[in-house]
Formats: structure tokens, sequence, C-alpha cells
């Protein structure tokens, strides 16, 4: 691996390794303080050496105590506010951020484009542009860390995590699990290859031309048999799904939802629970007939239909 | 523990009652016993085993971590010896060490009682204590469990098909021991304290087991319930933290370390309290700042309770909560602050000796600062999420449990040693042990500070080659601080036997335990002693140690080692 | 004066230590029953449909009741405890024989409403009956908080008879000590966790 | 020892908070019934807390408790409320990132 566990690549790292330089430097300092102190103590008062014992008077003892504990919570209170704030800053991505999606399995990274392009435990970015990552576990906890990017994020089966990063550098950077995951927790190794963006593109195209997300989703729509109540000219009286995503939906039990992300997927798979008002509750349950993955494509797709196109 | 029972000491007038050791030789007397010192001795047994079953887990992974692949034991075996470890050194060996055995024997002694309150639940509590450890020993033997320490879900529940329920089972019962512990030292301590014992007057090894006591008592119900939760989803297949049924793992990290932090607390406290109690004895001054002290240790124990969420920022735990977690954690890092430096200013204007328990007193300031300062860098959000799950974590928590609290632990049983046995271990070799145990220590866990920076996770069985050199270093300290283990139990044996007769005061300490035989008479005291000072009154407030008194202290020391120039 | 034991001098401070003792125990078990009122209360903010849905599904009448036992069981415990602070032995056992009946009552009732429950298979797992995302854990919630509390009823129910039996056999010198105050607290704690588990299993989803 | 205070005092004592519980019970069911949306929880649990006080006072004499006493049951409601206020601090303040996927972080 080229790419050298040392190595920083991106603004984060660099503002992440003053960051920890400062705090170790803090530390360096305290401790020898704390250490000179007790080493000259034991050496300068050890029992029977000669010099004399200044007694201390009370108010002294007082002061002394006062200025540590304040030099203390000083201290704590400025590290607080200029991590939090160092923090705060690059929270979220940026909205022009690459979108990727990530599945963790058990010992394996899964990563998928959003022209649909899929790579297993390796992930090809473009240096210089922010990448959004969308991460989900399909079984227990794993962490994605990239020590060169000086970030990791626990992916929780059953919720979407999120973390963004920018490479600049180009290289390749390892990857790690980093949350305890079982047997092969140690073997959940992986790779972000970082290339100059035109090298990027070059190697997009040249992937084998697999079925896009969006394009995975088109298919699904007719082979699982949504066109044959959604499609336009169907007989069956269905809700039209063109520029569905985003609408105010209408239900049957008064309630008025947006149709986002959640609410589409929870159409297909619980498909009595929102029932759309002037319409009966006749589409069948896809639970157990698709898998996450061919949800999430469909929802890809049906995001995807403006509202001209069918 | 050989009952050879002791004659009262020569220089006594009167001739005291036969020592505890001598009250009752049948194994029957031991094992239903209900003196406190016998129980706090029942206790040192114990947490000798665990110790040493927990460290040989440890050195076999230290020895499978020599080389990048693993080649030593397979990943399973592998994953149930990193959680075997930390079962076994968190419940039974760390969180019952100090307050069950030191605590156990000393604090009624100190506070000038007869016994613990409730001396039947003293012993139900030990008794508690064997059952879970046995609990927890059968589920290693069946096959150990491969979740880690922490249980974490649902890897703990729905992917783990090792005797996860069985070790549950073996902590709960376990926890309540810790239970029955705790509340006993509150009660002890408020009603038992002898005549002139104010809440002021109590040394500072009082208040850390008491403050300790309140945390085992409000922790350690919530670590009860969230295995309980567990259970009842393995066994029952209820959906309590099951993703696939709408479940929340996350919620199960803010019960676990709801009761994990501050049982760490419980880890360090009654160390912080042995050290007071051999640094004033050592350096021959009162502590710095005695309130403060107070204070700090109730600081800690009370606002140990609000910071838990420095262990989930990378969990998925919402911004807002991250900062809340993250600035407490800060803000609890002051009273530690105060300890140490309060523990180096005792030292000032002192006359200060090096005694075993003296060295590790100092080892244990020196090694608890650098464990406690990069606690800061672990309550900052940006710098935990590089090195969270990270060696630099396991190298962070090693530098306060073994280096902070494991060396109060041996201060604390040097200190008492001539009080429990009533005999002196050899010094020399009691030194060197130290040393030898301080140079160990850090050559085993410095270098897993770098580790972690460099971005080596935790409880990894192989690892990329980047990080062998570090890791042989790691292995070599291993075995440096395992001999540095392993020296104690032989000068400490050899004392029982060869050791000179301690007298009532060896180490002449101003504590209430030390007014009175060694080892003591059941009844801790011939007539209930009266306080009438502040502790640690080592020399009267206004005089200075003249000459002629050092040299008089030096004559009555008989052969007391001479001291280094 | 029996009943004193060990390191105490006077029957008033081993009172004053048994009571601090129990409180603090007390104290730990809120905070053990702490865990599941937050894991319920939490997926309650998660899953308001859910467990609206599910909460209409569990039995009132036997829930009401069960809460009627246990006011009227600590009522009982109360003269209890009372009467043996005034040495009235007879009133003491009247009161302990009672409380204990309750406690047999309420956990009688108890089983019937969890043969219901099953019946209705309202077991979390494989069969659960209600689709609402969400019920499933409610009902994990109200099958552990249950039977956690119904186990501690148990022991209730076993401490306070063996406690009737034991003064009735006149082998236990409770006069002056604190053993039946000790005793009714621990009742009274049951009574008090089951004051605050009916509202949030019982009475949810109910009318409009 | 006073003199026997009458056995029937301590019945009718109890009786009396038995039935102050009892209506408690009752309005609480009843409460459950009201259509007042989303005041019910609130509702219920105000009922519940005065069932529990009462109790707490009277029948395990919080009130002529010594202060040790009394210390130890507050801090076991403060614990209580500190476990569940932090917790809620996370659980209801997460960027509602869905189980699909989102355009561009909340």
């Amino acid at each position: 691996m080229s790419g050298a566990f040392w190595s920083r690549a991106g603004a984060h790292a660099e503002s992440f390794d003053r960051l920890f330089a400062v705090l170790t430097g803090f530390s360096v300092l305290i401790l020898l303080l704390v250490a000179g102190l007790i080493i000259g103590f034991s050496i300068r008062f050890r029992s029977g050496s000669k010099v004399t014992r200044h007694k201390v008077s009370r108010l002294v003892h007082r002061e002394i105590e006062i200025g540590w504990i304040a030099a203390t919570a000083i201290v704590a209170l400025f590290f607080f506010w200029w991590t939090t704030s160092a923090n705060l800053q690059q929270a979220g991505a940026p909205a022009d951020a690459m979108e990727i999606h990530i599945e963790a399995k058990q010992w394996m990274w899964k990563a998928s484009h959003p022209d649909g392009t899929r790579e297993l435990s390796t992930l090809h970015v473009p240096a210089g542009r922010p990448v959004a990552l969308y991460l989900n576990s399909q079984d227990v906890i794993h962490s994605f860390f990239v020590p060169a990017f000086r970030l990791k994020q626990d992916v929780v089966p059953g919720r979407t995590a999120t973390m963004w990063f920018e490479a600049d550098k180009p290289g390749t950077y390892p990857l790690l699990c980093a949350e305890y995951c079982g047997t092969g927790h140690s073997k959940m190794l992986g790779e972000i290859v970082v290339m100059e963006p035109g090298d990027f593109a070059a190697w997009l195209d040249s992937r084998p031309e697999g079925a896009g997300l969006i394009a995975a989703g088109r298919a699904l729509f007719t082979s699982a048999g949504c066109s044959g109540c959604h499609a336009a000219g169907s007989a069956v009286h269905a809700p039209e799904l063109a520029g569905l995503y985003g609408r105010q939906v209408p239900l049957a039990d008064g309630r008025v939802v947006t149709a986002d992300a959640a609410y589409i997927q929870d159409s297909i798979l619980l498909p009595r629970r929102d029932i759309v008002a002037g319409y009966a509750p006749i589409m069948p349950d896809f639970a157990d007939l698709l898998d996450e993955e061919e949800v999430a494509a469909l929802v890809a797709y049906i995001r995807s239909l403006k509202g001209d196109t069918p | 523990m050989t009952d050879a029972a002791h004659p009262g000491t020569p220089d006594h007038g009167y001739s005291l009652p036969p020592s505890y050791l001598g009250a009752g030789t049948t194994l029957r007397s031991w094992l239903l016993t209900t003196d406190h010192k016998r129980i706090g001795l029942l206790y040192l047994a114990s947490i000798t085993v665990f110790f040493l079953i927990g460290g040989i887990a440890a050195a076999v992974m230290r020895t499978e971590l020599m080389t990048p692949t693993g080649d030593l034991v397979s990943a399973d075996t592998y994953n149930r010896l990193f959680t075997l470890h930390g079962v076994i050194m968190v419940w039974f060996f760390l969180i019952p060490a100090v307050p069950t055995t030191l605590g156990n024997f000393i604090l009624p002694m100190a506070i000038g009682a007869r016994d613990v309150a409730f001396p039947r639940l003293n012993l139900l509590s030990w008794y508690l204590n064997i059952a879970g450890g046995t609990l927890a020993l059968v589920a290693l033997l069946l096959g150990g469990v491969d979740t880690g320490w922490t249980f974490y879900t649902p890897y703990s529940t729905l992917y783990s098909n090792s005797y996860v329920t069985l070790a549950a089972a073996g902590v709960f019962v376990a926890g309540f021991s810790s239970i029955a512990t705790g509340l006993n030292f509150i009660v002890t301590v408020h009603t038992q304290r002898t005549k002139g014992m104010t809440w002021m007057r109590l040394p500072l090894f009082v208040w850390s087991i008491y403050a300790t006591s309140i945390i085992l008592v409000l922790a350690t119900p919530a670590l009860a319930i969230v295995l309980a939760m567990i259970v009842g989803e393995r066994v029952f297949d209820l959906g309590l933290f099951d993703p696939t049924r709408g479940g929340d793992p996350i919620l199960f990290q803010h019960i676990f370390w709801f009761y994990s932090h501050p049982a760490v607390y419980i880890m360090i406290l009654p160390g912080m309290g042995v050290v007071t109690e051999v640094l004033t004895c050592f350096s021959r001054r009162k502590v710095f700042g005695y309130e403060a002290m107070v204070f700090a240790i109730l600081g800690i124990a009370i606002f140990g309770f609000f910071v838990w969420g420095h262990h989930m920022f990378v969990s998925g735990q919402s911004t807002f909560a991250s900062l809340i977690f993250s600035l407490l954690s800060f803000v609890i890092a002051v009273p530690s602050a105060i300890k140490v430096f309060n523990w180096s200013a005792t030292l000032y204007g002192g006359h200060i000796t090096f005694e075993a328990s003296m060295l590790y007193a100092l080892g244990f300031v020196g090694l608890f600062t650098m464990g406690g300062l990069t606690g800061l860098f672990l309550a900052s959000v940006p710098v935990d999420v590089h090195v969270t799950d990270t060696y630099f974590i396991v190298a962070h928590f090693h530098y306060i449990m073994v280096g902070g609290m494991v060396s109060a632990f041996f201060a604390g049983l040097h200190f008492w040693w001539p009080k429990i046995t009533g005999r002196m271990y050899s010094e020399g070799f009691a030194r060197a042990a130290a040393l030898l145990m301080f140079v160990g220590f850090n050559v085993t866990f410095f270098p897993q500070f770098i580790l972690g920076f460099m971005g080596m996770p935790r409880r990894y069985w192989s690892y990329p080659p980047e990080f062998q050199i570090l890791n042989l270093m790691s292995s070599f300290g291993a075995m440096i601080l395992a001999l540095a283990y392993a020296l104690p139990f032989v000068y400490f044996a050899l004392s029982l036997w060869r050791g000179r007769m301690a007298g009532d005061n060896p180490w002449r300490a101003t504590g209430l335990e030390w007014a009175t035989a060694s080892p003591p008479p059941r009844e801790n005291f011939a007539e209930p002693p009266v306080v009438d000072s502040a502790p640690y009154d080592y020399h009267p407030a206004h005089a200075e140690p003249t000459e002629r008194e050092d040299a008089r202290d030096r004559e009555d020391q008989d052969d007391r080692p001479e001291d280094p120039r | 004066m029996s009943g004193l034991n060990e390191p105490f001098q006077t029957l008033a401070r081993q009172r004053g230590a048994a009571e601090l003792g129990i409180w603090i125990f007390l104290a730990s078990e809120l905070v053990f029953f702490g865990g599941l009122f937050t894991g319920y209360s939490v997926y309650r903010f998660l899953y308001p449909d859910g467990f609206l849905a599910a909460g209409a599904e569990t039995n009132l009448i036997i829930g009401t009741a069960n809460t009627a036992i246990l006011l009227t069981s600590s009522a009982t415990m109360a003269v209890a405890v009372w009467a043996g602070r005034e040495g009235l032995r007879r009133h003491v056992l009247w009161g302990l024989c009672l409380t204990s009946l309750l406690g047999a009552g309420f956990m009688v009732l108890k089983a019937v409403e969890y043969a219901e429950d099953i019946r209705k298979s309202l077991v979390p797992g494989a069969g659960f009956a209600l689709p609402e995302r969400g019920a499933e854990i409610f009902f994990s919630f109200y099958w552990i908080m249950t039977a956690i509390h119904a186990v501690h009823l148990t022991i209730g129910v076993a401490a306070v008879s063996l406690a009737a039996w034991r003064l009735w056999r006149g082998r236990v010198d409770w006069r002056g000590t604190a053993f039946l105050h000790v005793l009714g607290l621990y009742w009274h704690l049951i009574d008090l966790i089951w004051i605050f588990l009916f509202p949030l299993l019982y009475l949810l989803g109910r009318g409009g | 020892m006073t003199e026997k205070t009458h056995p029937g005092r301590l019945w009718r004592k109890a009786a009396l908070v038995w039935v102050a519980l009892s209506l408690a019970l009752a309005a609480t069911v009843v409460g459950a019934y009201l259509d007042i949306g989303a005041w019910k929880l609130p509702l219920a649990m105000a009922i519940a807390a005065f069932k529990a006080a009462l109790v707490a006072a009277i029948f395990m004499e919080l009130t002529g408790a010594g202060a040790g006493t009394r210390i130890a049951a507050l801090v076991g409601l403060l614990w209580l409320a500190l476990m569940l206020s932090l917790t809620f601090a996370d659980e209801t303040t997460r960027a509602q990132s869905s189980d699909g996927f989102t355009q561009g972080a909340e």
C-alpha cells in the first residue's frame, strides 16, 4: 500500500494534525510540570536533607489551590471551544458533494457510485472534490475508518450513517473496519484510491457498463410489475408516480405527507400503511419479494421520474 | 494465609486478645466469617486468582500480536481471549480490587469502628462475587464469549453464537455483589464513625471508598438491566435493540455506558485514596488542600455520571448530544487535575522516604497524569473521531487502569501489609519490583499510543505489517510487566514465614488503623478510639521537625535499611 | 434486648442504619427500572403510532384490577408496619397476611393476562400479530417490564409470607427493630413501580 | 413505648389514603378515554406522580425519615432523570437521515 498510514490526504487531516499537535504539546508540558514537581520535591525534601522547610501559610495554600483550579478550568474550556468549533466547521457535507453509497456486510465493503458502478473493498474517488458517503450495514455495527483522512464513522444497521471527506493528494489509502464485528473484523480491509479528476473520469468510463442504480430501477419497474398499474396507460386506477418525489400527498385518513425517499420505500414495503386519498388499498405487499438493493434501485428510479416523462 | 497465632507484640503494656487471624482456624471459620478483615482476605484471594486468569489471557494475546498475521491462535479464539481479558479484568479484578480488599480491611478500622454496618451482607457480597465469577468461568470453559466486554448489540444479541447469556448472567450476579458492598460501606461511614471522627476528619482513603460506593450503588443497576435486556433478546426473542424490527443499537450503548463510565471511576477513585494515604505518610506532611481533595473526589463521583456520551462520538450520536458530552467530559478533567496538583504539592517541605509503596504512589501520580491528559484528547470530538476504537484508547485506559489503579493497589498492599499480617516484607526486593513494573508498564503501553494515532484498530487478530515493530515492543514490555507482577507473590509469601515482626505502626503513620495491634484483634480496638485532630497530622502544625527529632526518628527505627543519602 | 445485632450498640442506631440501607437499595432499584423506562420512552418517541396501536391491545380490565390490588396491598402493608411499631402483634399478622394474599392475587391475574396475550399472539418474535412498526418493540418492553416487576413481586410475596410465618411462630424478635419497616419499604417500591407501569402500558391507545 | 393507640386508628388512616389512591386510579383510567390528544401522557404521568407521592410520603413515611434517607430517595429520582434526559438529548436530535438515502446531508 503506497500511502503509508502516517500520510495525510485532505484539509481535514491537516486541521486534525494541528489540533493533535497542540494537545500533545500541552500534555507534554503538563507532564513535565508534574514530573518536575514530583522529582524535584522528592530530591530536595528527601528525609535527612539539610534544606530548611518553610511553613506555607494557610492563605497561600488557598491561593495556590484556587489558582490551579481556575487554570485547569480555563484550559479545559479553551480546548472545548477550539475543538468544537473545528468540529462544527466541517459538520455538514458541501452541497455539491459526490454521493456514494457504501454497504457494509460481515467482513467486506461494497461501494456504488451515483451512475451505478459498483466496487468491492475499494473505492475510487476524484481528488479535490468533496465526497459524501451514505453508509448502511446489513448485519452488525461496522465502522468505516480511513486513517489517512483522520475520519471514521460507525455504520449502525437500520440507520443510514453519513460522513464526507475531500482528498486532495492522489494515492491509495488504507480502509479498515474499526468497530468489532466478529470473526473477520481484522480482515475487513479495503483501499480508497484517490485519482486525478481526469484519470477518475477515464476509470469510470472504462468500468463495464453495469446497470446504473436508476437503470436497474427502470428495469425492475417493469419486471416487478409496478408498470402494470402505475404506467400512464394502465387500466388500473393507481397513483401517478411521475414527479411524485417531493410532492405533498394527501392520504385516505386525512393526513398529508411529503413524498420523500422514506415514504416511497415504505409505500413499496408496507403499501397498506399510507393509502393515498381516493385510491383503493389494492397494492400487493413487496416486502418479501424485493431485497434492500432492489428497493433502493426502484426508489432511485421513481425519484428520477420528472413530471413530464411517464 | 497461614494462621500462626501472633502473640501481642512485645511493646504492649497489656496483653491484647488474639489477632483476627487466630480467632478460629477451621475452614468453616473462614468461609462463614462475618469479620470484615477476613472477608477482605477472602476477596484478596479471589481477585488474585481472577487477576492471574485475566493476565494469562493478556499474555497469549500479546504473544499473538508479535506477528502481523494471526498464527498462534485462530481469529475466533483471539476474539474470545480479548473478551475474557476484558470481562475478567473489569468485573472480577479492577472493580472489586481496592474497595473489597483494602477497603473491607481498612475502612472500618480507619473510622474506629468494630465492623461494617451489615457484616452478614458483607459475606453475602463475597459469595455473590464468587458465584458470578464461577458462572463467567464456566462460560469461558464451555467455549468463551466473543462479543468483547462491551457486549455491543446487535452482534451480542443476534449474531454471536457464543456463551453470551451465561457470561451476562455471571456479570449480572457479580453486579449485585458490587451493590451490596457499596451499600454496606455507605451505611458504615454514616453510622459507624467513632467519637470525634467528623466528616471533615475522615482520612481521604475513607472518602474515596465512600464516593466509590455511591457510584457502585447508582451505576451497577444500569449494567444489570442492560444485561437482562440482552438475555431477554437472546432467549425470548424480544425486539429491544433489534434493528430489523426498528430497535436502536445506540440505545443499548447509552444505557451500557451510563454504567460503564462511572465504572471506570469506581476503578480509579479508591486508588486515589490509597495514594493520598501513602504520599502523606512517606513525606511526613499533611495533604495539600484537604477540602479541595474531598470535593474533587465527590465531584468525580457525581460528575462521572454526566459524561458517558464521549464513548459514542462516532456511533451515530447526534452532533448536539456529542457536543454536550464533550463539554461535560472536559469539565470532569478539572477535579482529576486538582488531585494531581495537590499530590505534587503535598511533597513540598516534606521528609520524603522511598519505601516500595511510596515508589508505587509516585509512579501512580505520573502514569495517572498521562492517562488523564490523553483523556483530554478523547473528550474533544474531532480528535476522538480519529483515535476512538484504535490502540490509542487501549493505551489510554491501560495507563489509568494498570498504570494508575494497579500501581495504587500495590501501593496499598505494601503500605498495609504489616497491619494485615503483622510482618514486614523485604524492602529492597519490593522496590526492585516497583521499578521493574514501572519500566515494563511504559514499554508495553506507550507504543500503543503511537499505534493508535497511526490507525491500528482495537480487537484486531491480524494487522497490517507497518504496525509490527511497535507491537513487538509492546509484547516485549508485556513480558517485563508479567515478571514484575510475579515478584510480589514471592516476597509477600516469604514475609509470612521469615518477615520481621512489624509492630503496631512500622511506618509511624497517623491513621486510626495504626493505633491498634498488627494484626489487629477481632474487635479492632481494645476500647473505641477518640479522634481529636484532622488526619495526616504528621508534624504538629506549628513545630518544624528539628534536627534532633529527625535523628531520634532514625534510631527507633532500629534496623530500618539506611536511606540513600 | 434481643434483635440487636453485631456492630450496633443501640437499637435506634440499628434502625437508622437499616432504614438508610434499604433506601439506598431502593435508589438502585429506581436506576434498575430506569433503564427500562428509558428504553420505553425513547421508542415511544420514535414510534408513536406503533405504540398507540399496540397499547390498545393490552387488557385494561386486568391492568386496572391489578393496580387496585397493589394499592390495597400497600395500605395493608403500611398497617402492618404501623401496628408493628405499636407492638400490636395480631394486627401485624393481619396486615402481613392480607398483603401476601393480595400479592398472590396479583400474580394470578397476571398469569391469566399473560395466557390471553399468548393466545392473541402478542408475543414478540416470528408470529407477532400487529403489523405496525414499533408495536413489537412496545410488547417487548411490555413483557420484560411486567416480567421483572413480577419477579420482584414474587420475592415480595415470599418475604412477607415468611415474615408472617416466623412472626406467628414467634421466631423473630421484631419489636423495636426495623425488620417490618424494611419489608414494608420494599413492598411499597414494587407498588410505586407498578403505579408508573400501569399508565405507560395500559392507558395509551384508548378512546379517541 | 407510647400507650397502645387504638388499632382502629391505624386501619382508618390507611383506609383514608387507600380511598385517595383509588380515586386517583379511577381518574387516570377515565383520563385515558378523554379526547385531549397530546395531553394524555402528561395527565397520566401527573396522576401517577400524585399516587406515588402519596405512597412515598405516608406509607413509606418519607416525610418523617432522616436526612440521609430522604437524600437517598431524591438521588434515585435524580439519576433516573439524568439517564432519561441525556439519552433523549441524543435520540431526539439526530439528523433524520431516513432508511433510504437523501440528497445532501440534512
